[in-house]
Parts: structure tokens; C-alpha cells; sequence
């Protein structure tokens, strides 16, 4: 039986006195890899932020694992089991490296440990004691990822993560996520990166102008090529 | 023996007079410190939380007859609670704002309560005794020390020490100090960020307050007696490298010194020295002695 | 739409000049209306640097206060003409402003509030102790004398004029100044420093003239008012009237160019009008503006005018 | 030969604390080429430049801009030399209109910029020529838009006009495709090419589609020390490129995107 | 100038701030009980009373006066607390030429260097200050003093005037410090004062400078081996410090609540009302608003020359002193040095002094001879 981890239904999303997302309906079920697309300033950052309660106003309803979210501040949010990776990848400057990775509290048993972390980012074990923004870009990207796998959060929000990555990270990323499938987690991502994302995601979701404006599954990936050259121009 | 015409004797008495003072600027730049480290506030209202909590020992005493040990911890607690409310309901609104805001909010609030304790008790001040525990002095052989300002540095040292250590060897202050750069996302990590927040400003008001408890039986306890200290103090802070907890504790102390020393070679300039460090320490490092460099 | 919204901010500019012209004739108090000017040309030179080039000065009255002395001090002492004595506080301020500068500068926000109020502070000291200022007593009944040796400064009605023509002229200089190609790279500074520098623009320099340009004005202004009042003393150089200077932009609007004036206005109407009615809560009214002005209204009277404006003509 | 290098590094390098960001590097570029600079995270690519451009003081080694030796210069003095660089992150004034931005950089040109007393119409001859920018980089349309409410790639687009403006003789380009469409990566790749024309790009780019497609050269760093350095397709078959950069060989000539 | 309409007298003030509980509010008050037990009224036209709030703040003082002598036509100006104010409403005055009685100032520039034909001085002057403490020092045989001088104008003249007269009278000087203005910490000074072995301590400082150095120098034991002289020291100090801080404080003030019937009568019904005891200015601030009623009465106006004139010529006699106006505005009375009983020695609340000496007005004030003002011939 499939369980709903995430269900959205009528998400309206504001910052500030700007409405951004007009009725986001979405679901992701557990164990699910679940990828959105969309064009730049389609609003997929927004959904995930507004997952996690970080926008401005929010409406409409947003369940995890069956609860009710809507309402509930960030830290509770987390703490329903939602790890958060965002897009500008939040490291801290006054924590060396190491302190950010063991900054999120750990929220449920079952994260990664340390010395796992390490094996799949050596740069990160090299530069552990440098203060956190000091790392080069991709460091930082690595080490925004590496951080949520500690905390044992079963959905993971993951917003362009191959983002200024070697080719070679972005394909071990792509092997951890494969990984985190495998052991049960569940999935969303937010990708330019196509040709990233598609071999990885069991469905898709292609968002415009702050609506969902198409659903697919990884089996009919090849019946919405031409949708999605239309729309991505992939 | 002598050191540039001043006994050796009278040297060292002004030297541990200084380190008094230090104690109490270490206290009060520690305070405003850890504010600003972690709100990103500069709290003008600190030397009006400092006064009231003066103000809080010395009614304690005058109505309630409670004594100086307990209002040491009561008026702390009391300004905290205080704290707790200001950032509650003023404060709270202003985060991811420009700080500026802060600071001109907090000069508002310390001009309110001023103005408050000065309607009430007028400004020529109230006595406070010293606790018969800690009358007397001590020959220190060079100079007859009060055994109360011994007491004040030490009081001072022990808490400085010990904020020092949560902020920067503990868990929490790891919470803290990310909060203070992104408070939102610390919160979507699953840490009651509001509620941390609200505690710290409240922590930093105690510690004016426990300041201003122990400076209430060697100064007249006056409405004014805040803002005098609270430029010098900001002096400091600066010097110490803004949001820097070991700089404030630090540079405190040693301004101390360096004031008595003034005050024996060139009294007329004990009031500016602080401000000349300042210029002389910016120019040299324009970060402060312990900032990090932008 | 948009010409109707110049069309009537122009008329009431164009109106409150009227008024100011009138206002000796219509039985406002000239004297009064003179010290409005000189706080509002003060916070207009304040807004300069906190509305136009994103810079805090805690220390402000340090410039408007030393100026007031070295006017007062020039005419009392040495004979000066007015004229003469305003640029030499004036000057004095510049040069004060620069030094300042060259130390605060390099760091921004919070750090050069509190950099400029310690400085601030020394000039206070050296107000309080050195021996031309009066000390606590300050520098008292200065003439006003003959302007350029013609004009009889002593009637209030022509010091009116002469206060009211410097300042509109130091009024459209500012207007002037935050438009310019400076105004420009004012406004980029603000906006994303890091950006300025790499598109080769030193950006402490540019800070550095902005800083004087308004350490000078505001010295100008705190000479004018020695002028007016016929003394300087030390409230003019205590960081608490760089406080009152924050409140007056702030009330006013900082960033707009009539706020600060209009919070000028606001201010020192207060202090009167408190003057012989509340007793010791005057700090604690005061207090309370700020607090609101922050929490309520941070744009200002007139920035939430001009944010009304905005919005009723969005929806036009 | 010397006036076709017009950029040289010798034993460039950058320590933190004991630690080597950039190891000696002795780097060309040629005048007019588009030079691409490649590898892995962390490899010092970032700080190369920073080190170029003076944000950061390099520990050892010269910098050789146009034969002149500019290694103790000042950032604003070697932008007006003509090494300009555009940000990892998007950089732009948020509050002032697109052809602001644009005018923002030209403006420099005129020596105007300290003149507090002139009008701001004394700009306005200006915008003939920032139109132009913007419609090299299809931004026409947006002229008069305020800057904080473009997306993304047209901030970057918007970052790149006003990067042209300043007529550099050396463009510093930090992942100019990074957080990009794939229509807009296309656009900027192409917006590269066409002002490539008259002068010379140092670029850094992960997405080795980017690169392949328009470098004339590629320096690939690992560690702070040079690897290798040659065309794509010379470099690309290296071993060692393939092993620290690329991943697996398929990958290789793809690229990850 | 009218003669018609009330007659009204303006207070300012400082209200809420640093010398407001030795003035203030309660200072203006005693002026509406001086018009109140003249009859509320003189030469047929009711008195009224304005006041306000200078805050410290000369400009505010001058203004207020320049608009209530235009708009209101006031009669007469009573100065409060601060030199600053008062020298600038001083100059008003003069301008307007209407009578000003300053009360609460201390500098002794506005009947010196500063004076005019409007100004009265009336309760106490630095130079008085001064010269009362050291002469009446010297006498009791306190040859060698040390200075803890308020490093401003105010202090410094302290300083000068009480040094001049130690010296007349075969005083030495053993040493000063100089400390800033408001330092909330004394002991280092205390502790160079202590080094001199000098007798008397004097402090030429004032309000929260002196509080504090005087809590110091009891915490430091200086109080047993040398005497202290505060130089400006209000009964509000000496209750706000408590006897226990303050036991054998010599000081000069120009009246006391508990030095004879009448003003024993005054000072009950203040304290009936404010559950404190007047100080000096309080007193002086009743006496001289009275004083001003009665000369306007005999002059029959209340025009600004003539009742200068009467002023000047009339010799006064109340609870607070006994004293003549001299030709600078200077009005010269008794003064008188007070020393602060022991804790065992007070015994009903505000029994704070005891009398040590009364040193005659024209001893106690600038000499005619010393004098800069203009308007004094010699
Ligand atoms: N903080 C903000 N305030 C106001 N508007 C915002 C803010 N952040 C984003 N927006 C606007 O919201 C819209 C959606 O942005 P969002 O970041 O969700 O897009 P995205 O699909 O993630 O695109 P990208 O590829 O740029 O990350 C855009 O038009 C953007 O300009
Ligand atoms: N200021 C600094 N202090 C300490 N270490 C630094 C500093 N700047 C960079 N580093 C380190 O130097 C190395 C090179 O960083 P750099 O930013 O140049 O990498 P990069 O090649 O640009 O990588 P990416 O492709 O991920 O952006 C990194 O390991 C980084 O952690
Ligand atoms: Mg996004
Ligand atoms: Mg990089």
C-alpha cells in the first residue's frame, strides 16, 4: 500500500505583498524520487519553500505523513520529518564546516553518520575546521546536502543540488540519491539540471507561473519529450 | 620605587581599581555582545536595563527588605523576564530588518524607562549599602582594597567565563550563532528559533541587570546612571570587535586598566582615552582587536 | 498619471514656500520659524548621508555643535563679520567631517554608527573642557551684526529672510546633489557596494565626500543657528541631539527630500509645546515616538504619504 | 609575441592559513581567445580570480596584465585597466531600473562621477548607448523594469550588459550558465560568443557542454596546480581530466548536463 | 508695555532632568504659593504664573522666554537651575528689558562679566561658594587642602576661587585632580587625594560627580582621616547619600530649613505637600517671586526700569535672608557653612546640619572691587 507522505492541495503562496504560487496541487508518496521542472521564476523554489514555511502568507493545506502543516511554524514543520536543503545553500559563516554539518538537530533516528558523510564528500572531511563560507562554491553545495542526511528527516526537499558541481560530484550525487531511495527515503527535487534528474525521478511535475501545469510518470518520460522541449526547451 | 614619578605602591592600587572597572564593562559589553551576536541589535536600551536593575535591588531592599544575595539573583531575573517582554512585543518585529531599526527602537525604550525611574525617584539617586558580608577591606599590602570590588571582579570573571563557554563550546551556541545569520533556515532545521531568540535577549538583559546590582552599593543608584556608562561601554564593544564575546570580555578588562592608568598620569583625558583606543585600534584594524574581518 | 503626482508635489512645495514667505506677515513667530529652519536644514543634511548614501551617523552633533561654537566664537571674540564666521563653521565642519570620515569610513552600518558617536563624544569633551566654548555655562550673547556689512541682522524679519534663502538654497543644493552623476554612485553604493567596486568605483571616496558634503551642511546649519539664537552650548554637541536629529529624518521620512524638514517641524514644535505642559515625561514622549516611528510608520509621515500616493495611483 | 598574451600568471599563489588554494600557477591567455578554466570543486578557480581581480592578495607570484605588472594594484584600479569580472552570484543594484544598471557602468567612462553639482540629465546622452547593451543581450523589452523583479537569467543576462559596458579588455566570467534553463543557457552560451568579438574571455564553467561549444582554450586546475591545459578536445582525453573532473569516460564528452 | 490685564511672572526650569529635585516643579510651585499669600493680585491685576521645562537645553530656555515676553507680555522671568539657560535668558531679558531673577544658576559670569540692568542673582554664586567654605575652613585651623575639581568651567572656577581665598588667608594647596564630567568611578582619584596627606578634601563638583565621589570616599575610608568640603552640595544630595555617607560634610548653602522659626514654618508646609524638606532654591524661589510682588507694588508698575530701580533700592528682610540688590543684580546676603551630623545626632527626619559658621554677605560675594560688570562704578 502506498502511503502519502506529502500531499498539497490549493497552495496559495505570497512574499510580501507579491502572490507567487496560485493553487499548487502535489503528492509525493514514500519511497517516492519526485522531480518539479519548470522554467526560471516558475515558482519551484517557492513551493519548497513554502512546504517548510518560509514564504510570507501561505493558504490552502499542506499534509506531511497525514498532519496538517499549513499552519505550523518551520521548526515543527522539521520536526514531522523534513530535511531542507535550499537553494542558496544556507552555510553559515561564524561555523567551520564541521559545525555546520552538525548543526541540525537530529529529528528521528535513522540519519547518516558522520564517517558515511565523509566517505561520500572527501572534500568535506579535508576542510572541516575551515570556517563554513570559506569553502568554494561546490563545497558548500556538498556540505548543504551532506548536513539533512544526518538528521534521519524521511522527505527530503532537495532545490538544484548539481547546481556548480564537477561532473564527476554530480554523478556521485545521482548515485546518492539512488542510495537514499533505496533506503527508503523519500525524494523532492528541484532541477535545471534535466538530463540529472531524469534517469533519477519515478514522476514529474512541471510547474509555470505558479501552478502545476502537467504530471508524468518515469515510463512516459519519452511521450512528453516534445512538452517539455516546448517548455524547457530540453 | 617609582614608575614615572607615581609610586610603585599608588601604581599598583590604581591597576586592581582599574580591573574593577574592567569587570564591569567586561559584564556590560559581554551583554551587549551576545545581543547583538545573535539578534543583530545593538541594544541602546542596555544601560537603562542596568539601571533598573539597580534601581530592582535597591527596592527589593527599601520595601521588601530583601538583601543583596538575593536580589543579585532576583533583579536579573526580574530584568530578564523584562527582556523577555520587550523583544516579545517591540523587537520581534523588527527582525530581518535593517538593524539600524534595532538601535533606534532600543534608544526609544531606554529613553522611556529613563524617563519612567526619573518621574518616580527623582535623579539625585538612592544609597545602596554595601552586604555586611562583604564590609571591610583587605590590606593588600600596596593599597587597602574594599572587599566588596574584590568580590566585583570576581563575580564578573566568573560570568563572563561561563557565557563565554555556552556561546562558543556548547551545542547551543552553535544554535545561536547560526541563528544570528539566518535565523530562518536554523528553524527549518527543526530548532525553536523564536523561542531562543526571546531568551537571549532576555539573558543579555540579565547580565545588565546582575551589573547593575553590582554597581548599586558603590554608585549612587540613579535614573541616569545607564546612559552615562553606555557610550563608553558601546566604545568598547567596538574595540573588541563587534559580536565578539572574548573580545568584549577582553577588551573590557584591559580598558579598564588602561583608564586608571590615565587617571593617574593624565586625569583630565580618563574619559576620552576609551574613544582614543577606538580610533587608534580602528585605523590599525578596522575590524577591532578581536573581530572577524568582513 | 504620473505628471499629476509631480504636478502636485510641485504645488506643495510650491505652497509651504509661499507659507514660509508669508509667515512673518501672517503673525508666526519669526524667531520660532528660524530655529525650525536651522533643524531642518540640519536634518536635511543628516538625511543626505542616512537616506542618500545609506550611512548612520551617531555622531552628527559633533558638526553641528563644533560649528555653532566657531561661528559663535568668531564673532564674540574676534569681531567677524557674520557672513565670515558661517564659513568658517561651516569649514571647520567640513574638515571635522573629513576626519571623521577617513577613520569611520571603512566600515558601514552599525559599526559606523558607533564609530561616529565615540567620535562624536571626543569633540564633546573637547567642547566641554577647551576654554574659547564657555564650558557648561556655553558661549553666550553672540551679536548678530551686518550682513556683508549692509544688512542689519538684529531685526528678526530680515534674519528671517536671509536664515529662509540659505536654506531653500541648501534645500535644492541636496536636491541637486542625490541626482547628480554623484547622486548616482551614491545610489549604487547603497544598493550593492560590492557591485560598485567592481565596476571600478572606489567607493570609500565617494562615502567620503558624501560624509562632508554633509558634516558641512550640518556645520552650516549649526552656525546659522548661533546666528539666529545669539549662543552655542553644549546641548548642541551631545549625541543627544545627534539622537534628536535620527528622530527628526526618521519621523520625517528618511530618504525622502521634504521628511526631514516636516520631522524637523514635528520635533521641535514637540519640545515647546512640551516645554511648559508634561514636566518630566518629555523623555518618555519622545521615547515613545521613536518607538512607534520604528514599529509603525518607518517610512515616515512623508514617506507613507508619497507609499499612499504610490499605491492610489497603482490602482488608478 | 608578447602583445598576444595579454594576461600572464607566474607562480601564482594563494595560501589560507597553511592551506595551498592556489599552487604556483604559471597561466597565458591569449588576446581575443575565450579561455575556459575547468575543475574540480575546490580546486581554486574562484580564488584564482579573486586573485586576479585584487579581492584577494595573492601569497607569492606576479600578475602580467598588457605587460604591465599589476599585482599590487587595487581592485577599482584593475577594473579601469580593463579586467573586469562578473560574480558566482548574480550582482546587480536591486532598486534601480535596467537601464540604470547598465548606465550604472558606462557612467565611470564619462569622469563625472564625483561632480555633486551637475544635473542627472548630464547622463542622459548615455542611453543610446545603453540600449544597446541591453538589446545585445535581449533585454530590450524590460528597459525600464526594476532589476529586483527579473528572474533569474535575466539578471545574469543584465549582469553581462553591464559587465560589456565597461568595454573590458579582459572579461572574468564565474559560472555565467550557473542556475539557468536550459533556454537561457543557450542564450548566455551564444551571448558569450558575440561579445567575445574584440576581446578576451577567462571563464569558468562547470557545464562542459558550455565549454565545449565555445572555448578556444581550456586550463584545467586540481588542487590549486595546473593539470592540464590545451584545446577541448586534447584536454578532454587527458586521463587525468577524466578522473578528477569528468567522471566516467562516457560522460566525458557530454558533459554532466 | 500694557498696564492693564494680569501680571504674569514666567519660571523656567529644568523639570525632569538632572536638577530637577532641587528646583523643579516643585520650585515653581513655591512661586504660585508666593502669589497666593501675596493676595493673587498686584496694583489691582491679577498675577499669573507661567512655567516650563528648559530640559538643560539653552535654546529651549531662550525661546520660551522671547515668546512669552511677545506674545504674553510677561512681567518678569524667574531663572531656574543651569548656567547655560540663564546666561541665554539673561540676554533676552536684557533685549526685552524686563526684570530676571536668576536663582538656580551658579556661575558668577551673570553679574560679572556677563551682567545687565535686568539681571538679579539671587540665591548663591560659585565665588560665594567658594569663598565661604575656605574662609571659614582656615579658620577652624584646615591649612593645607586637595582639590577633586569637575575637569569643566564650572568646576574649574570652584577651584579658582576657593584656591584664591585658601591662599589669602595662609592656606596651602597640597594638589587637584581633575576628574570628567559624570565618571561613575571616583576611587582612583580618591586614592591620589588620599596620597596627599592634605586635611581637607574639597569637592568642587556638584550632583551625581559629587554622590558618587562621596560614596567612594567613605568606602575608602577617606572620610576618617581627612575632612570633606562639598563646594555645591544641595540637602537633596546629603539625603540622597544618607548620613551614614555623609557624617561631618562641611558645605556652603545659602539657607536651611531648620535654621529658625520661620523658616521652620515654610519648610513644614513643603514637606506637608512633597514629604521632603525645601531646598535653598526652593526658599529663594518664594522669597524672591514675593520680593518682586512688594517692589512692584511700591513702584505702582510693572514696568521693567522702574521696578529694576525699586529693586535696587529696597532692603529685604524674610525667612530666607536679610540682603540688598547691588548695582551688577547681585543680591548680597548671609551665607552660611554647615557641617552634616553624625547618624546618633539627627534626630527628627531632615535634622541633616549643623551651623559652623555664618560668614556676612559682603565677605561672601565678589567684592565691588573684584567685579568685572560695567555697571558697577568704582
Ligand atoms: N523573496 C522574494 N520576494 C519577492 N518575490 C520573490 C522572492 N523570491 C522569489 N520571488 C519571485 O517569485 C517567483 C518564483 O520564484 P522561484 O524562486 O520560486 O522560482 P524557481 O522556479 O525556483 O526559479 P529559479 O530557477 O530562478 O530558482 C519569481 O518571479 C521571483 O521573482
Ligand atoms: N578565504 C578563504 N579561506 C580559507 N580557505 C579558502 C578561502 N577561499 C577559498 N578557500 C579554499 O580554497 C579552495 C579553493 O576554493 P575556490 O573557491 O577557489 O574553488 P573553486 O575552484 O572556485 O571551486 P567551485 O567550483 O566549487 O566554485 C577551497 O578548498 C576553499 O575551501
Ligand atoms: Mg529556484
Ligand atoms: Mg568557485
Amino acid at each position: 500500500m502506498t502511503k502519502e507522505l506529502l500531499k498539497i492541495e490549493g497552495l496559495n503562496a505570497w512574499y510580501g505583498e507579491s502572490h507567487i504560487l496560485h493553487g499548487v496541487d502535489l503528492t509525493v508518496n514514500e519511497g517516492e524520487v519526485v522531480c518539479l521542472l519548470g522554467r526560471n521564476g516558475a515558482g519551484r523554489t517557492t513551493t519548497m519553500r513554502a512546504i517548510v514555511g518560509l514564504t510570507g502568507a501561505r493558504k490552502g493545506s499542506i499534509r506531511i505523513d497525514g498532519q496538517e502543516a499549513i499552519k505550523l511554524p518551520p521548526h515543527k514543520v522539521a520536526r514531522l520529518g523534513v530535511g531542507y536543503c535550499p537553494e542558496e545553500r544556507g552555510i553559515f559563516a561564524s561555523l567551520s564546516a564541521e559545525e555546520n554539518l552538525m548543526l541540525p538537530p537530529v529529528i528521528a533516528p535513522g540519519g547518516m553518520s558522520v564517517g558515511e558523510i565523509y566517505e561520500m564528500f572527501p572534500n568535506l572531511k579535508e576542510r572541516a575546521g575551515s570556517p563554513g563560507t570559506r569553502l568554494s562554491g561546490g563545497e558548500q553545495q556538498m556540505l548543504a546536502v551532506a548536513r539533512i542526511l544526518r538528521t534521519g528527516a524521511r522527505l527530503l526537499l532537495l532545490d538544484e543540488i548539481s547546481e556548480g558541481l564537477a561532473p564527476v560530484i554530480v554523478q556521485k550525487l545521482a548515485e546518492m540519491i539512488r542510495t537514499l531511495k533505496a533506503k527508503g527515503y523519500t525524494v523532492v527535487l528541484v532541477e535545471q539540471n534535466f538530463r540529472f534528474a531524469a534517469p533519477l525521478a519515478d514522476r514529474f511535475y512541471v510547474m509555470e507561473h505558479g501552478r502545476i501545469v502537467k504530471q508524468f510518470e518515469q515510463r512516459e518520460l519519452a511521450d512528453n519529450m516534445a512538452m517539455l522541449q516546448e517548455f524547457l526547451g530540453v | 620605587m617609582e614608575i614615572f614619578g607615581i609610586p610603585l605602591q599608588a601604581f599598583l592600587g590604581q591597576l586592581v581599581l582599574g580591573l574593577v572597572n574592567g569587570a564591569f564593562y567586561a559584564m556590560l559589553s559581554l551583554g551587549l555582545a551576545v545581543i547583538f551576536g545573535l539578534l543583530d541589535i545593538v541594544n541602546f536600551a542596555h544601560g537603562a536595563l542596568y539601571m533598573v536593575g539597580a534601581f530592582a535591588a535597591w527596592i527589593m531592599l527599601d520595601k521588601f527588605g530583601i538583601n543583596f544575595w538575593f536580589a543579585l539573583v532576583l533583579a536579573p531575573l526580574l530584568v530578564g523576564v523584562l527582556g523577555v517582554v520587550i523583544e516579545r512585543t517591540f523587537l520581534k518585529r523588527l527582525y530581518g530588518l535593517d538593524p539600524l531599526y534595532g538601535l533606534l527602537l532600543t534608544f526609544g525604550l531606554s529613553l522611556i524607562l529613563e524617563g519612567i525611574f526619573r518621574d518616580q525617584y527623582g535623579v539625585s539617586g538612592q544609597s545602596y549599602p554595601v552586604p555586611e558580608l562583604l564590609e571591610g577591606a583587605t590590606n593588600l599590602g600596596f593599597m587597602i582594597l574594599p572587599n566588596y570590588r574584590a568580590f566585583v571582579v570576581l563575580a564578573s570573571l566568573v560570568v563572563c567565563l561561563g557565557t563565554w563557554f555556552l556561546i562558543e563550546r556548547t551545542r547551543l551556541g552553535a544554535y545561536l550563532r547560526a541563528g544570528t545569520e539566518n535565523a530562518k533556515l536554523v528553524q527549518a532545521f527543526g530548532v525553536n528559533v523564536p523561542l531562543m531568540v526571546m531568551l537571549t535577549y532576555g539573558a543579555g538583559a540579565a547580565l545588565a541587570a546582575m551589573a547593575g546590582v553590582l554597581a548599586a552599593p558603590i554608585i549612587q543608584v540613579t535614573p541616569l546612571m545607564g546612559s552615562n556608562l553606555i557610550i563608553v561601554v558601546f566604545a568598547v564593544v567596538v574595540i573588541g570587535g563587534m559580536g565578539s564575546i572574548l573580545g568584549s570580555v577582553v577588551t573590557g578588562l584591559v580598558l579598564g586598566l588602561i583608564e586608571g592608568m590615565t587617571r593617574v598620569f593624565y586625569p583630565e583625558a580618563s574619559s576620552v582615552v576609551v574613544f582614543v583606543v577606538m580610533v587608534i585600534v580602528l585605523i590599525i584594524r578596522p575590524a577591532g582587536l578581536f573581530g572577524k574581518e568582513a | 498619471m504620473s505628471t499629476n503626482h509631480t504636478k502636485l508635489i510641485r504645488a506643495t512645495y510650491i505652497g509651504i514656500l509661499v507659507l514660509a514667505l508669508v509667515a512673518p506677515l501672517i503673525g508666526l513667530y519669526p524667531v520660532f520659524v528660524m530655529k525650525l529652519l536651522c533643524f531642518a536644514l540640519f536634518a536635511c543634511a543628516f538625511n543626505l548621508l542616512l537616506g542618500f548614501t545609506g550611512l548612520l551617523s551617531f555622531g552628527h552633533a559633533a558638526f553641528f555643535g563644533f560649528a555653532a561654537y566657531v561661528t559663535g566664537y568668531f564673532i564674540k571674540s574676534q569681531g567677524w563679520s557674520p557672513e565670515i564666521a558661517i564659513l568658517a563653521g561651516t569649514l571647520v565642519a567640513a574638515f571635522i567631517g573629513l576626519v571623521f570620515g577617513l577613520i569611520a569610513i571603512r566600515r558601514q552600518g552599525i559599526y559606523f554608527a558607533m564609530i561616529t558617536l565615540a567620535l562624536a563624544q571626543m569633540v564633546y569633551f573637547i567642547c566641554l573642557q577647551a576654554p574659547f566654548t564657555g564650558g557648561e555655562d556655553g558661549l553666550q550673547g553672540v551679536p548678530r551684526g551686518k550682513l556683508l556689512g549692509l544688512l542689519d541682522l538684529s531685526s528678526d524679519t530680515t534674519m528671517y529672510y536671509v536664515i529662509l534663502a540659505i536654506f531653500v538654497a541648501c534645500f535644492l543644493g541636496i536636491a541637486r546633489i542625490v541626482t547628480s552623476p554623484f547622486g548616482q554612485v551614491l545610489k549604487m553604493i547603497r544598493e550593492n557596494e560590492p557591485r560598485a567596486v567592481s565596476l571600478g568605483y572606489e567607493v570609500d571616496r565617494y562615502k567620503l565626500v558624501a560624509f562632508v558634503l554633509s558634516a558641512a551642511l550640518a556645520g552650516l546649519a549649526g552656525s546659522l543657528k548661533t546666528l539666529v539664537m545669539g549662543f552655542a552650548t553644549l546641548t548642541d554637541v551631545h549625541w543627544s541631539m545627534s539622537g534628536e536629529v535620527i528622530l527628526m529624518s526618521l519621523l520625517g521620512g528618511v530618504g525622502t527630500f521634504f521628511g526631514p524638514v516636516f520631522g524637523a517641524g514635528i520635533v521641535i514644535a514637540l519640545q515647546d509645546l512640551l516645554a511648559d505642559k508634561v514636566g518630566a515625561w518629555v523623555t518618555v514622549i519622545i521615547g515613545a515616538i521613536f518607538v512607534v516611528c520604528v514599529l509603525a510608520f518607518r517610512k515616515g509621515v512623508v514617506g507613507e504619504v508619497h507609499a499612499w500616493l504610490e499605491r492610489r495611483r497603482a490602482r488608478a | 609575441m608578447a602583445a598576444e598574451i595579454i594576461l600572464e600568471t607566474k607562480g601564482l599563489t594563494k595560501e589560507f592559513k597553511g592551506f595551498v588554494a592556489v599552487n604556483s600557477v604559471d597561466l597565458k591567455v591569449r588576446r581575443g581567445h575565450i579561455h575556459a578554466l575547468i575543475g574540480p570543486n575546490g580546486a581554486g578557480k574562484t580564488t584564482f580570480f579573486n586573485l586576479l581581480t585584487k579581492f584577494l592578495t595573492p601569497t607569492r607570484g606576479s600578475i602580467t596584465f598588457n605587460g604591465a605588472d599589476i599585482t599590487k594594484e587595487k581592485p577599482a584600479q584593475t577594473a579601469r585597466r580593463g579586467i573586469v569580472r562578473s560574480f558566482q552570484i548574480s550582482a546587480v543594484f536591486p532598486h534601480m531600473t535596467v537601464l540604470e544598471n547598465v548606465r550604472a557602468a558606462l557612467q565611470r567612462g564619462q569622469g563625472t562621477s564625483f561632480h555633486f553639482w551637475k544635473p542627472e540629465a548630464s547622463l542622459f546622452h548615455l542611453h543610446q548607448r545603453a540600449d544597446e547593451l541591453l538589446h545585445a543581450v535581449d533585454l530590450q523589452d524590460f528597459r525600464d523594469e526594476m532589476t529586483v523583479n527579473l528572474p533569474y537569467g535575466r539578471k545574469r543576462a543584465l549582469e553581462l550588459a553591464t559587465t560589456m559596458a565597461l568595454e573590458p579588455e579582459l572579461m572574468l566570467l564565474d559560472e555565467p550558465t550557473q542556475g539557468m534553463g536550459h533556454e537561457d543557457v543557450h542564450r548566455v552560451t551564444e551571448l558569450i560568443k558575440k561579445v567575445s568579438a574584440g576581446r578576451t574571455i577567462l571563464m569558468v564553467e562547470h557545464n562542459m557542454k558550455v565549454v565545449s561549444s565555445i572555448a578556444d582554450r581550456i586550463t584545467v586546475l586540481q588542487r590549486g596546480a595546473i593539470i592540464a591545459d590545451g584545446p577541448y578536445a586534447e584536454v578532454s582525453a587527458n586521463p587525468l581530466v577524466i578522473e578528477a573532473y569528468m567522471g566516467t569516460t562516457d560522460a566525458a564528452l557530454q558533459g554532466a548536463h | 508695555q500694557t498696564n492693564s490685564g494680569p501680571v504674569k511672572i514666567g519660571m523656567i526650569t529644568d523639570m525632569a532632568s538632572l536638577y530637577a529635585d532641587i528646583d523643579g516643579p516643585a520650585g515653581a510651585e513655591m512661586v504660585k504659593w508666593a502669589v497666593q499669600d501675596f493676595g493673587g493680585k498686584v496694583l489691582g491685576r491679577p498675577v499669573e504664573v507661567l512655567s516650563a521645562d528648559h530640559q538643560n537645553k539653552a535654546d529651549v530656555a531662550s525661546s520660551k522666554a522671547r515668546e512669552w515676553m511677545d506674545k504674553d507680555n510677561l512681567a518678569m522671568l524667574i531663572g531656574g537651575t543651569s548656567s547655560g539657560t540663564n546666561l541665554a535668558m539673561a540676554k533676552v531679558a536684557q533685549e526685552k528689558k524686563r526684570p530676571f531673577i536668576s536663582i538656580g544658576a551658579g556661575s558668577a559670569r551673570l553679574t560679572n562679566e556677563d551682567c545687565t540692568p535686568y539681571t538679579v542673582h539671587y540665591a548663591y554664586d560659585t565665588v560665594a561658594l567658594a569663598k565661604v567654605a575656605g574662609n571659614a575652613l582656615i579658620k577652624a585651623g584646615n591649612k593645607s587642602w586637595y582639590f577633586l575639581t569637575a575637569d569643566y568651567a564650572f568646576g574649574q572656577s570652584l577651584e579658582a576661587d576657593a584656591t584664591t581665598v585658601i591662599k589669602a588667608n595662609g592656606g596651602t594647596v597640597a594638589g587637584s585632580v581633575k576628574h570628567p564630567l559624570n565618571a561613575s568611578d571616583f576611587s582612583s582619584f580618591l586614592l591620589q587625594a588620599q596620597g596627599s596627606k592634605a586635611q581637607i578634601l574639597a569637592m568642587a563638583n556638584a550632583g551625581g560627580d559629587f554622590t558618587n565621589a562621596m560614596k567612594a570616599a567613605k568606602e575608602f575610608g577617606i572620610t576618617k582621616t581627612m575632612k570633606v568640603a562639598g563646594l555645591l552640595v544641595f540637602i537633596n544630595d546629603v539625603h540622597s547619600l544618607g548620613l551614614s555617607n555623609t557624617e561631618g560634610l562641611q558645605l556652603a548653602d545659602s539657607w536651611y530649613w531648620n535654621q529658625d522659626d520661620a523658616s521652620r514654618k515654610f519648610a513644614k508646609r513643603f514637606f506637608d505637600k512633597y514629604k521632603r524638606m525645601p531646598s535653598s532654591l526652593q526658599a529663594a524661589d518664594y522669597s524672591a517671586t514675593m520680593n518682586y510682588l512688594k517692589a512692584v507694588q511700591t513702584a505702582g508698575t510693572t514696568d521693567g526700569d522702574k521696578v529694576m530701580a525699586t529693586l535696587k533700592s529696597m532692603k529685604f528682610d524674610d525667612f530666607y535672608s536679610k540682603g540688598t540688590i547691588r548695582a551688577d543684580g547681585r543680591m548680597i546676603h548671609d551665607m552660611y557653612l554647615f557641617q552634616v551630623k553624625g547618624q546618633k545626632e539627627s534626630t527628627t527626619p531632615w535634622d541633616y546640619y549643623k551651623l559652623v559658621a555664618k560668614v556676612p554677605g559682603d565677605q561672601a560675594f565678589t567684592t565691588p572691587a573684584e567685579s568685572k560688570c560695567s555697571l558697577i562704578k568704582k
